[in-house]
């Protein structure tokens, strides 16, 4: 049963490191959703007054929403994850781009595998896709993204910044290019809301969800600006102003609003703290030898390492960390674990044996300083142990 | 995902490492697809006058399931005859470690195969007669390897570069 | 802050007879969602301890789920609600029809909204579609289902209880068309499931939602038979053995799980206890001049009432019972209110005096004797004091 | 979705009821859309010799908005000159109720339409010069309520059938 409001949180009493996984649900959410679980259960379209007073709840948390994202209430349309938000912006804008004879949109090749199948899905309807290349650093090509638009091009969609990586996009400048081109420009904020400033004002849809900044998983926004016309990816009741049906998570997206709040208040102070942290991760585990960090070095979130270590099996890395009482991750999160390597990080040009050998280590509010340390003090000791039993490490040595 | 079982073989995997003056070495896997198991075998006789892997040591490069597969294959395997050797099948390995995510199963093949790549080497260095399925799949490993090297040329370009 | 398990729940100190809109989660979900809200919060994709316990709790659901309804494991597919479960059956199965030549479906006339709006959106893309029409009680009809599906149709979806006025529909006899004729049929049980027992077997996919049966808003299934190929709606991650991507929300799941059960187990003594409340409902409103039960007298759910009072327009109706504490609906609770009378009620044959004025009921398993004694007495009230101010009844007195 | 003023007005509503011998008679909506008014004027003169609605009366079959819009065009009209009632608009009748829902709006506009129908009646009774302006919304209001009987002529032949 509910304890309460622990400043720091732990579960099962891990190091968690897998912050862009997921995170826990702060206890001031979860106090913020609770009583639309139990006592204002209401249906926010019932006319009746539970009814009205879980539509009130709603309306003021879309309304806060908003003025964080310096948008509109009636441009935030909430759904029930990033994925489904991303589905939305691409499918919703290519339906309705069909019908003007545009079938052409841009995507980068680091975006999230929501955005990249849907993209290829939408290729399977006789849409085409231009994956957008990044450099070395998962930066996306600028010159490129310009040659690429074309009088067919309905869509560009970058990320604000990478999953994996951790590496910012240049979102100011593809904005004005797409502005520049008469293009709608989309950007999957899910990873950099709450952890760097956001400059909206050239954004013309944006995905977040609530589960990456300590709300509950089930919650998404799509935050698209009036002038766009877009078509639902969920038809039926009309809810959402026509744009997403379906009863509304009100518990969630009050929770949703929550987490936003309090993720916005605390970024100044959080940023650093988790750059520090990150920081002193870096530096120990590039005296590894044969490591790389993967991403940018300098345009990169305050929360995120990734690290290529030749000859140590990602999972491997992983599974024995978790021994060690730390969860991190190889790479995205998303499904269960495939055979191919990170798309992210074949399209920075990494050899078989970084991108096999990839660790994600992601911070997040309730970490501190003395975990890294255990962490930098583990970390080598996994990776030498891997190698030990890897029959390339033998040959080198 | 992993049975207990396979999390015990990860967590203390038996016969890892290297036999100097090996029988037999099966190298079997590719870096492109992120496991490469090489595995060697002593071959010597048991009281009996037949021919059984005296000893067997593995170097693995790759996930969970494929260091266990690993680590399981060369506990079945040891003492073996040759013959029963061959008869090793994914299934029992899989099976041995109480199942495998579906995903991994490709990893088991990978182990057996590991296995009888060496005994192929065994046999092949001895000039010894080879069974023909055993010939057979022999081929299939080597032409499965050539692909995926053609495949991935470029990639394992990068690969090349890296070592220089 | 959650304070634990009344037996009897109330919100907000109201008659709450609107169970068909939404109902109030059950003091046992929340307990068993808080857990994978707080300490449990890993995402059931990640690798790591924390995230495996996420995943067995996430498939120990599937499986206790896919029991109840009589299916396997891999044939439950978890999503955002039925809105979505319905979206992603039609749409899901056309993309992959159209493939094979097919291009032909049938949904019933009385269809939730999101099914229908997802119809016609599939007619705008160039499908064809039948909408089948009902009897007077609400039952389609057998014979002109039979004859309008052709070589081209691929899917029947027909519900298996009406939302608005609670008739049962002849699934078992529409399954067994469907079958014999070799074409998929699809049933959306949101309303039915935990009210009467289900006949599954030839049911080929089924929609469900949590929130109607004393579960979180914000989640629902398909529940879809292997041998049925259809598309993503949501592309993505993988996730749902790659049928419905995005982080699954594992809390939510595992309260479904648990309302479900729930459900399952008090049915046989609810069913009876609100099929009495509802009786007494319907006899004494039927004894307010000019009334009419909407839907079938004997096949309809036990806790649904709908009734057509002439001259008392529905929205002022359940204006006025909120002003005398109880909470009811006219029709569904669907987005905000429009101004078309219900679809439903229409389909049945009523006139606009008789489709304007309606009443839904619908009880639920906080509904006690007293309280419909209560509306026993002041709906009559109600409807006389409208009826007063309205032009037609003094003509007619 | 409704302010506290509509719902106060939809509690309380002023001047519900009928004037027998009434001077004019407004009859608006129909019974298709769900919205019906009817509402009755009682015209007469005040202090400064000027026509005025002496009294006004209702009867409404409609939603929430509806109600509370002739009951709050009841409350403006009351005492107003005749010129100024047919100045009276449904946005300050909005304005009154502190807003209404976009859907709704329209009942705003239905309300204002059965005054102005009433007076219409009223003028055309006593063979008085009827302003262009009225006559010109007499016109539209018949030829919409033309058009819903004959768009929606199956569904009123059902009103029919239940009259019988
Ligand atoms: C960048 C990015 N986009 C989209 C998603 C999808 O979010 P969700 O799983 O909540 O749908 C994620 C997380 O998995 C993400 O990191
Ligand atoms: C029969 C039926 N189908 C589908 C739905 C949609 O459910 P949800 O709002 O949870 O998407 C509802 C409820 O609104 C319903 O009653």
């Amino acid at each position: 049963m509910w304890k309460g409001t622990a400043k720091t949180k732990k579960g099962a009493n891990m190091i968690y490191l897998d912050n862009a996984a997921t995170t826990q649900v702060r206890s001031e959410v979860i106090e913020a959703m609770l009583p639309f679980l139990d006592k204002k259960y209401g249906n926010a379209s019932s006319l009746h007054s539970l009814g009205q007073e879980a539509k009130t709840a709603l309306e003021e948390s879309r309304a806060k929403i908003a003025d964080m994202l310096e948008a509109e209430p009636d441009e935030i349309i909430f759904c029930s994850c990033a994925t489904e938000a991303n589905n939305f912006a691409l499918k919703g804008l290519a339906f309705e781009a069909k019908k003007q004879g545009k079938d052409h949109l841009i995507v980068s090749k680091i975006e999230h595998h929501c955005v990249l199948h849907t993209a290829e899905w939408l290729e399977s309807l006789g849409f085409r896709v231009t994956y957008l290349p990044v450099d070395e650093y998962g930066v996306v090509k600028l010159a490129e993204l310009e040659e690429a638009i074309n009088e067919k091009t309905f869509l560009v969609s970058v990320m604000y910044a990478n999953n994996e990586i951790g590496t910012i996009e240049p979102i100011k400048e593809i904005a004005k290019i797409c502005e520049e081109k008469d293009v709608a420009f989309h950007s999957d904020a899910v990873q950099a809301f709450g952890k760097i400033p956001l400059d909206l004002k050239k954004v013309d849809m944006l995905s977040l969800s609530a589960h990456k900044i300590y709300g509950p998983k089930g919650v998404g926004l799509l935050m698209k600006r009036k002038h766009l016309r877009i078509q639902p990816l969920l038809h039926g009741g009309g809810h959402e102003f026509g744009l997403r049906s379906g009863t509304e998570n009100v518990a969630g997206i009050v929770g949703f609003a929550k987490a936003m709040e309090l993720a916005l208040k605390e970024m100044p102070r959080e940023s650093k703290r988790q750059a520090r942290m990150r920081d002193k991760l870096i530096k120990h585990a590039l005296q590894i030898p044969e490591s790389r960090l993967n991403g940018h070095p300098k345009k990169r979130l305050p929360n995120n390492a990734n690290f290529s270590f030749r000859y140590a099996e990602g999972e491997s890395i992983v599974m024995k960390l978790n021994e060690h009482g730390i969860a991190a991750s190889t790479g995205s999160a998303c499904s269960s674990p495939k055979l191919e390597p990170s798309h992210v990080l074949l399209a920075l040009g990494l050899a078989p044996s970084e991108a096999h050998g990839s660790l994600r280590l992601t911070l997040g509010r309730y970490n501190r300083m003395e975990e890294i340390d255990y962490v930098c003090k583990v970390l080598p000791e996994v990776i030498e142990e891997l190698r030990e039993i890897s029959p390339f490490w033998h040959k080198k040595s | 995902m992993y049975s207990e079982k396979v999390l015990e073989h990860f967590r203390k995997p038996s016969n890892m490492g290297k036999i100097k003056n090996a029988s037999g070495i099966g190298k079997v896997g590719n870096i492109v697809c992120g496991d490469v198991m090489w595995l060697y075998i002593k071959v010597g006789e048991n009281s009996k006058g037949e021919e059984v892997i005296k000893d067997i040591k593995w170097q693995t490069f790759g996930c969970v399931a494929a260091l266990a597969t690993s680590s399981v294959v060369s506990e079945l395997a040891k003492g073996m005859t040759i013959e029963n050797a061959l008869e090793l099948s994914n299934e029992k390995i899989v099976k041995e470690l109480n199942g495998l995510p579906p995903v991994k199963i490709h990893c088991s093949l990978l182990a057996v195969d590991a296995l009888h790549e060496a005994i192929y080497d065994y046999l092949e260095k001895h000039n010894r007669p080879i069974p023909e399925k055993l010939a057979k799949k022999h081929e299939r490993i080597q032409k499965e390897l050539k692909e995926i090297e053609k495949r991935y040329k470029d990639f394992l370009e990068l690969e090349k570069r890296l070592e220089k």
